[in-house]
């Protein structure tokens, strides 16, 4: 029912629209993951495909919104990639979890450690 | 001893005793056949060394044959310490053992050393510069060993003098507000801050550079600090000299480097505006700010730099906050330490961080502290290790140290209010580590007999919906409970279920069905109970009958004479809507949020007796300082009759009260508001409680005393009182009493004890100054 | 005396400390009569900083924490003149060429008129002022706690020239006040070392280590010289809280002899011996040349004497329970006994040319005493 | 120093034989506080000789049976560290993987009915180690076949609180999180007995996020690995029993 309050569940990577239009053809796998960082899976039993998954539980109506986005590699190097990713709203998110707050940062640790 | 290299034929080892050949062989590094030569010898050598069983090893040629002499070192038989008090003899012990030194294991005369070194340099820790430590060994048979150490601890020396020079513009004291050294004063005796340690002596002179980096003095310095000491190693001397320098404001201040969320929002973080006096303080309340704002959205290593330039002429500063995001983080997989009792699922399902996800620090944050919120843990500390072979993965390892969850109490309950209680209570708030509360409670005693069994899923649907059921029955003679003289038998089945609507807040439905036979005694319960039960439900018959004899005419049949006990059964069934919100930061020891909750019961159309009951508490925890926590509550409750008891007050049997040590304290249990006399005879007004309650307080908690968060001490203000309704409310009729109370959570369950003077009463009010209760009541 | 022994002792034996040797009663052979005594402000209490009156041309100087400056007549105790300073006084004073210099606990330095007590001048210094300023060739040269020493023009203050020089982490409380030879300052410092430096422009001319502070604790590597350095004529004798005593030539600080006693008070010079009382309370004389003990006085073991001073032919020290004890010079037997007070005395006896010896025990009784007939 | 006045304690005057069959008896008679105060007696007076040697294997046996791991632990590690070449040196390796594998698990499984795969897996872990180190260092010596034995017990366990754990998030719609649990299980556990669990796991992720292909090319590996698999006749995992929750003596298993 609508009332219930069900805390967001996130998953996977969140990918920056920038970083994902620099992805060309014949990228090694290395470079890919400084653009993109490490997939969210990577199935065993295909070594030669990533998958960007995320998905996204918010609000009360409890309805999961998921994005696959795949890239597919030739060896090692990559050969196409499909699907499509959640757009970057950083701001939305840091909204989200203001709600939660923060705890103070343990403040004699850093400085000692400085 | 030069010997040219030469293949060893064999090797004999001389010397042994209670090592094994065996042994040496396998650490030896030279078998049959290999070439021996100078190199090969000192390694060979430095290998038998290492094992730490020999004190001399020697290499000898006879032929083609190695021969090893070796010196066993001796075994140690036993080990006393002897005048050891501040530090307890089991810690010194594990303290040897560390070091190589325990019965059974080899003796090496260089640990006796450091032994020494060891223990001197603890006690010196603890400011005690007179301790003289004697290890003696005793030569045993059989290459054995006995140490005693002799040790003298003397007395601790005492901070005599501590002196900041060069402080222009701020008294001494003002300064050395919140330092953990001090001199000698009336509390020293419990803070122990006049005994001298180095680390509490560089965590104050941060405090005194931050005092000043905190007001704008950009160019404060500690030129340099003198530690000395009397020759008789008594008194101790701080001297801390600084240069102050003069007070920057701020001309410019900027946030530059990739921000990742725009701009304007990362600067409104910066509370340091220019014009402002510089304080560093505020920059790093500021850096934390930003810091939080990107980790809670991925960026787990993020940082700020504040790079000042200072403008020395006219005295301001310019400050570049550049943010470095680092990279984006992931975390891949969340394990739970030290739950030995508690399920996984109990600790996950409180988790707002998932595993697969992009890192949160909030929802870390806020995991922590539903985590704490259980009351199953004394400690829950949350690391992010980061996953070896990858740049932008951490995992989350969340160690918890489970504490004592329930109250396991036989036979033995004592509170004031009901004598010696002869009952068995079990309650478990993680029954079997499943996270569910369980309370069973089985009494009898002078007054009352009970039987309660309470069940509480709070996770029945992995959403957090809860559900819960108990079942009472109850004998209830209320006289000897302070209150009016009647008995009440109830007996009630319920079913809770509860829905959480945000974070902190959920709401509630209670659906039950309860039976109550009240028994009024005339003479004894006071006349106005008996007539609401004659004009709500009419009158019932007196009993029991006696039959008197006729003396004169004994066969006549005998006169009955009702006796004065009349009964009512009183049927109703109940609901209750509630809402709570519970923002506090522990379950114990809180010091920040509140907890309240606001309940509408209400008996049913068809019930008996129809009423309502509209309940609120709330409790606030304010942190003022490091130490101190201020708690402010209040409970109001307030009921009336409808439809069959449309025009009454609450039935009596229902009436709040107040008084006592959960309301307002210094007065006995219960005997707060309208009382009445049952008979103009009878000498003991009755108190029958009231339809309309209003109880509040102000407490100051102090900080944890010995060293465990389960016992604390605080000061209150309790005010309150009950009234027959709330037309007879009269703020002048409220009560009031200060006092100190100490609530401990033993192990048996908790303890509250507490000492209150009234300050507003009226004469006939019942006192009672101390009060306390022992293992848990229902 | 009865068994208790100072108020803060409580039982030795629990707390590792030697119990103060018992004084026994004997015939005094010199008579010691009190000229005046008097209280002043509340005494320095536990702050061992041994501070001293000054006695100049029949005149007694002091200074008290509670911030009071008082000349006194030397032969009556009469009060010439006082000055209200509201300064922590804790250095000195020290008083010659119609100066009286004092410095405080927060780091000032003041300077009055010998006669009238009025303020000349005031400047800082960069900690607090624990030893008695010397005044000298125009000069006043004050040393602060955190081991350096500021050489001030003694007309307006100045500042002529500042000598720095690091002291260890740990330390003994006190410092050695600044001691005048020929043209040059003597320092005793807190590392062991005994430093000289030109009065005027305040050159370190030489440095001579009297104790190496070695050791494996912080604790027994404290080796201060915070005690009275002596100069002679050409010697400079100067002494070592870790246990040396070193002669050095006053010119280039060559050690000339050394021995192996250790004090945290200072040393007397009369003739050819030197007077010095050690850790554990026991009294030597020395011969200045040869180093050898003349004679060695142990029945005021552990009652924490202060650095004797020298009246006729007597060496005097204040002990922990208040008690002032004459020493026949000649062979250290006990002369006399007197007792100024219940408290402490710390700081040295002061003696004037006229033979009147000045003490002050740590709640400020200030007493005046002179030596009667045989 | 002779205590005189009291009788002489015989832990202090026993001959080493004496002490040692002293504490054999205790130990036969399960007094295993006793067997440890003789034998800790034994090994400090007697330091040599054979004696010592089986006393201070048979001291860490003791403390393990008076439920004292922690003292056995280091006790046991004393000994492999001073008598390296002992004969017996395979049963103090395996002790020593005893001693973690029956550290309160028993008690909360046998008489609690509680699954011990839900909690703190620490000690299951160090056991197994424990274990593989006395394959690795004797694979002949005669405790090897019960120590792999208790390895696929061991493994299994870790296994399935992997599962556990990637079957909650599967039911909290945490895909991503019960597909990469599953992937745990196969790469880290592929002996243990929940390999077909672990790949039922990652279709049914995989099914409900959409992605079809790794849901059919899953579900083709277990159709070869394990065809009876629950899952692939569609009624797996089970939905929870909400009656059985309600009754809180219900137990986990």
């Amino acid at each position: 029912c609508g009332i219930t309050y069900r805390q967001p569940i996130y998953q996977g990577n969140l990918l920056d629209t920038r970083n994902v239009e620099q992805l060309q053809p014949g990228l090694t796998k290395r470079q890919v993951l400084l653009l993109l960082g490490s997939p969210s899976v990577a199935d065993p039993f295909h070594a030669d495909r990533w998958d960007y998954i995320a998905s996204e539980r918010t609000g009360r109506a409890g309805r999961t919104q998921i994005k696959n986005f795949t890239l597919h590699f030739e060896g090692d190097t990559l050969a196409r990639w499909e699907g499509e990713y959640f757009a970057k709203r950083d701001e939305e998110l840091a909204a989200e979890m203001r709600k939660f707050g923060n705890l103070p940062r343990e403040r004699d640790r850093d400085r000692r450690r400085r | 001893q030069q010997f040219e290299p030469f293949t060893v034929a064999d090797i004999r080892v001389e010397g042994l005793q209670r090592i094994t050949a065996g042994t040496v062989f396998s650490y030896l590094p030279v078998e049959r056949g290999d070439l021996m030569d100078r190199n090969r010898a000192g390694v060979a050598i430095r290998a038998l060394f290492r094992t730490g069983f020999f004190n001399d090893v020697r290499l000898d040629r006879q032929g083609d044959i190695l021969v090893i002499t070796v010196e066993e070192r001796p075994a140690i038989n036993k080990i006393t310490l002897v005048g050891n008090k501040d530090i307890k003899t089991d810690d010194l012990m594990r303290g040897l053992r560390d070091i190589g030194l325990a019965e059974g294991e080899t003796f090496d005369r260089l640990n006796l050393e450091r032994v020494t070194q060891e223990l001197t340099r603890q006690y010196n820790n603890r400011g005690k510069y007179n301790v003289s430590i004697r290890p003696s060994v005793t030569q045993l048979d059989r290459n054995r060993v006995d140490i005693t150490i002799d040790i003298k601890e003397g007395k601790a020396a005492r901070i005599r003098h501590i002196n900041i020079v060069g402080n222009r513009n701020f008294e001494q004291d003002e300064i050395r507000k919140g330092w953990e050294s001090n001199t000698s004063n009336w509390l020293s005796w419990y803070r122990r801050d006049d005994q001298y340690s180095r680390e509490k002596l560089s965590g104050d002179l941060e405090k005194l550079n931050s005092f000043y980096l905190d007001r704008g003095y950009v160019d404060f310095n500690v030129e340099s600090t003198q530690v000395s000491i009397s020759p008789d190693n008594r008194d101790m001397f701080i001297v801390a000299n600084i240069t102050e320098g003069e007070v920057y404001t701020v001309s410019s201040i900027e946030v530059t480097g990739e921000t990742i969320l725009p701009h304007e929002e990362i600067s409104k973080l910066v509370f340091l505006q220019p014009g402002m006096t510089f304080s560093r303080g505020l920059i790093e309340f500021s850096s934390d700010a930003i810091v939080n704002v990107l980790s809670n959205i991925g960026y787990a290593f993020a940082r700020v730099t504040p790079i000042p330039e200072v403008d020395r002429e006219n005295r301001t500063i310019a400050i570049r906050m550049f943010v470095e995001p680092g990279q984006r983080v992931q975390v891949r997989r969340i394990v739970f330490r030290g739950n030995n009792r508690t399920s996984d699922e109990v600790l996950r399902r409180e988790m707002r961080q998932f595993e697969s996800s992009w890192y949160s620090q909030a929802a870390i944050d806020r995991s922590k502290v539903r985590l704490q919120r259980l009351g199953f843990f004394e400690t829950v500390d949350i690391e992010t290790p980061e996953v070896p072979g990858t740049a932008d993965q951490v995992d989350v390892v969340v160690n918890v140290k489970e504490r004592q969850s329930g109250q396991l109490s036989f036979g033995l309950g004592y509170s004031q209010l009901a004598g010696l209680i002869t009952s068995v209570q079990l309650s478990q708030d993680n029954f079997l580590g499943t996270g569910n509360r369980i309370a069973v409670a089985v009494q009898n005693n002078a007054y009352s007999r009970r039987f309660d069994f309470s069940y509480f899923d709070p996770y029945f649907t992995d959403e957090g919906i809860s559900v819960g059921y108990n079942v009472r029955y109850s004998e209830f003679n209320r006289g000897d409970f302070n209150v009016a003289q009647f008995t009440t038998d109830n007996g009630a089945v319920q079913a809770v279920f509860g829905l959480p609507i945000t974070e902190t807040d959920s709401v509630g439905l209670s659906i039950g069905i309860d039976r109550n036979d009240i028994t009024t005694v005339d003479g004894l319960t006071p006349p106005s109970l008996i007539q609401y039960m004659v004009d709500t439900m009419g009158d019932r018959a007196r009993f029991p009958v006696f039959c008197l004899a006729d003396e004169e005419d004994p066969d006549a049949p005998c006169v009955e004479t009702p006796g004065n006990n009349r009964k009512w059964r009183v049927n109703a069934w109940r609901s209750e809507l509630f809402w709570s919100r519970d923002s506090r930061n522990h379950f114990f020891v809180p010091t920040r949020g509140t907890v309240q909750r606001l309940g509408a019961e209400i008996a049913l159309p068809g019930s008996d007796l129809e009423y309502w009951k509209l309940s609120y508490q709330y409790s606030r925890y304010w942190p003022i300082s490091r130490a101190l926590v201020l708690n402010t509550n209040a409970d109001i409750g307030w009921g009336r009759g409808y439809g069959n008891t449309k025009g009454f007050d609450l039935p009596f049997f229902e009436n709040f009260y107040a008084g006592g040590t959960r309301s307002v304290r210094g007065f006995e249990d219960n005997t707060l508001g309208p009382c009445e006399f049952a008979s103009p005879l009878s000498t003991r007004c009755q108190s029958i409680g009231g339809s309309f309650k209003t109880v509040g307080g102000v407490e100051l908690i102090f900080p944890t005393l010995f060293d465990t968060d389960a016992a604390r001490v605080s000061a209150f203000l309790d005010v309150g009182n009950v009234f027959r309704n709330t037309r007879e409310f009269d703020s002048g009729d409220l009560r009031a009493s200060v006092g100190m109370a100490l609530q401990w959570q033993a192990p048996i369950g908790p303890i509250i004890i507490s000492y209150a003077y009234p300050i507003r009463k009226k004469d006939g009010d019942r006192l009672e100054r101390l009060q306390f209760t022992f293992g848990t009541v229902f | 005396c009865g068994t208790r022994v100072g108020k803060w002792f409580g039982s030795s034996s629990k707390d590792n400390v030697d119990a103060p040797a018992e004084l026994t009663d004997f015939a005094p052979s010199v008579g010691v009569d009190k000229l005046w005594s008097l209280r002043l402000g509340k005494g320095e209490r536990r702050l061992w900083i041994r501070q001293a009156p000054a006695v100049v041309e029949g005149r007694v100087y002091a200074a008290t924490l509670q911030g009071r400056v008082v000349a006194l007549d030397l032969e009556s105790g009469r009060e010439l003149w006082r000055s209200e300073t509201g300064m922590r006084l804790s250095g000195g004073p020290g008083a010659a060429g119609g100066f009286v210099v004092v410095g405080s606990l927060d780091g000032d330095v003041l300077a009055l008129d010998a006669d009238s007590g009025a303020e000349r001048w005031r400047t800082r210094v960069s900690s607090e002022v624990i030893s008695r300023p010397l005044l000298a060739h125009g000069m006043a040269v004050v040393r602060s706690n955190d081991g350096r020493v500021f050489g001030l023009d003694l007309g307006e203050g100045a500042r002529r020239w500042v000598f720095d020089r690091g002291i260890p982490a740990l330390t003994v409380r006190g410092n050695a006040s600044p001691v005048l030879g020929q043209g040059l300052v003597y320092l005793g410092y807190d590392d062991g070392t005994v430093v000289a430096l030109r009065v005027q422009d305040g050159l370190r001319v030489w440095e001579q280590v009297v104790a190496e502070p070695d050791g494996r604790s912080e604790l027994e590597r404290m080796a201060d010289v915070d005690g009275d350095l002596q100069v002679g004529l050409s010697e400079v004798f100067a002494i070592s809280f870790k246990g040396q005593m070193l002669a050095m030539d006053a010119a280039n600080g060559r050690p000339l002899w050394t021995r192996d006693t250790g004090s945290y008070a200072g040393l007397a010079l009369l003739g050819d011996r030197l007077v010095v009382a050690d850790k554990a309370g026991s009294v030597w004389a020395i011969d200045r040349n040869s180093s050898s003990a003349l004679w060695r006085q142990e029945a005021l073991a552990h009652r924490w004497l202060t650095t004797p001073a020298v009246q006729g032919d007597y060496a005097v020290v204040g002990d922990l329970q208040g008690y002032l004890h004459w020493l026949r010079l000649g062979n250290g037997e006990l002369a006399a006994r007197v007792r100024l007070g219940k408290e402490p005395i710390r700081a040295t006896p002061q003696v004037s040319p006229e033979g009147i010896l000045v003490a002050i025990d740590t709640y400020g009784e200030l007493a005046a005493y002179r030596l009667g007939g045989p | 120093c002779g205590r005189s006045g009291k009788r002489a304690d015989p832990l202090e005057t026993l001959p080493v034989e004496a002490m040692y069959a002293e504490g054999k008896r205790a130990l036969q008679r399960g007094n295993h506080s006793r067997a440890e105060q003789y034998y800790q007696r034994l090994v400090a007076r007697f330091p040599y000789g054979p004696y010592a040697e089986q006393a201070q294997l048979e001291l860490a046996y003791a403390q393990y049976k008076a439920n004292k791991p922690d003292d056995a632990t280091s006790t046991i590690n004393r000994f492999i560290r001073t008598y390296p070449t002992h004969e017996h040196i395979d049963y103090a390796y395996y002790l020593k993987g005893l001693i973690n594998f029956n550290r309160e698990n028993l008690f909360l499984e046998r008489y609690l009915r509680l699954d011990t795969s839900l909690r703190d897996q620490g000690a299951v872990r160090q056991s197994f180690n424990d274990f593989a180190e006395l394959i690795r260092r004797f694979p002949e010596s005669r405790y090897a076949p019960d120590a792999r034995q208790r390895m696929v017990y061991l493994r299994n366990h870790l296994a399935r609180h992997e599962l556990n754990v990637g079957l909650y998030y599967l039911r909290r719609g945490a895909h991503v999180a019960a597909a990469n649990r599953g992937q745990f299980i196969i790469e880290n556990y592929p002996q243990s007995g929940y390999q077909g669990d672990a790949l039922a796991l990652m279709g049914e992720a995989y099914t409900r996020l959409g992605e079809d292909e790794l849901a059919a090319d899953t579900r083709r590996v277990l159709q070869l690995n394990q065809p009876d698999h629950p899952w692939l006749a569609g009624n797996w995992p089970r939905e929870r029993n909400l009656l059985r929750q309600l009754n809180p003596f219900a137990g986990e298993r």
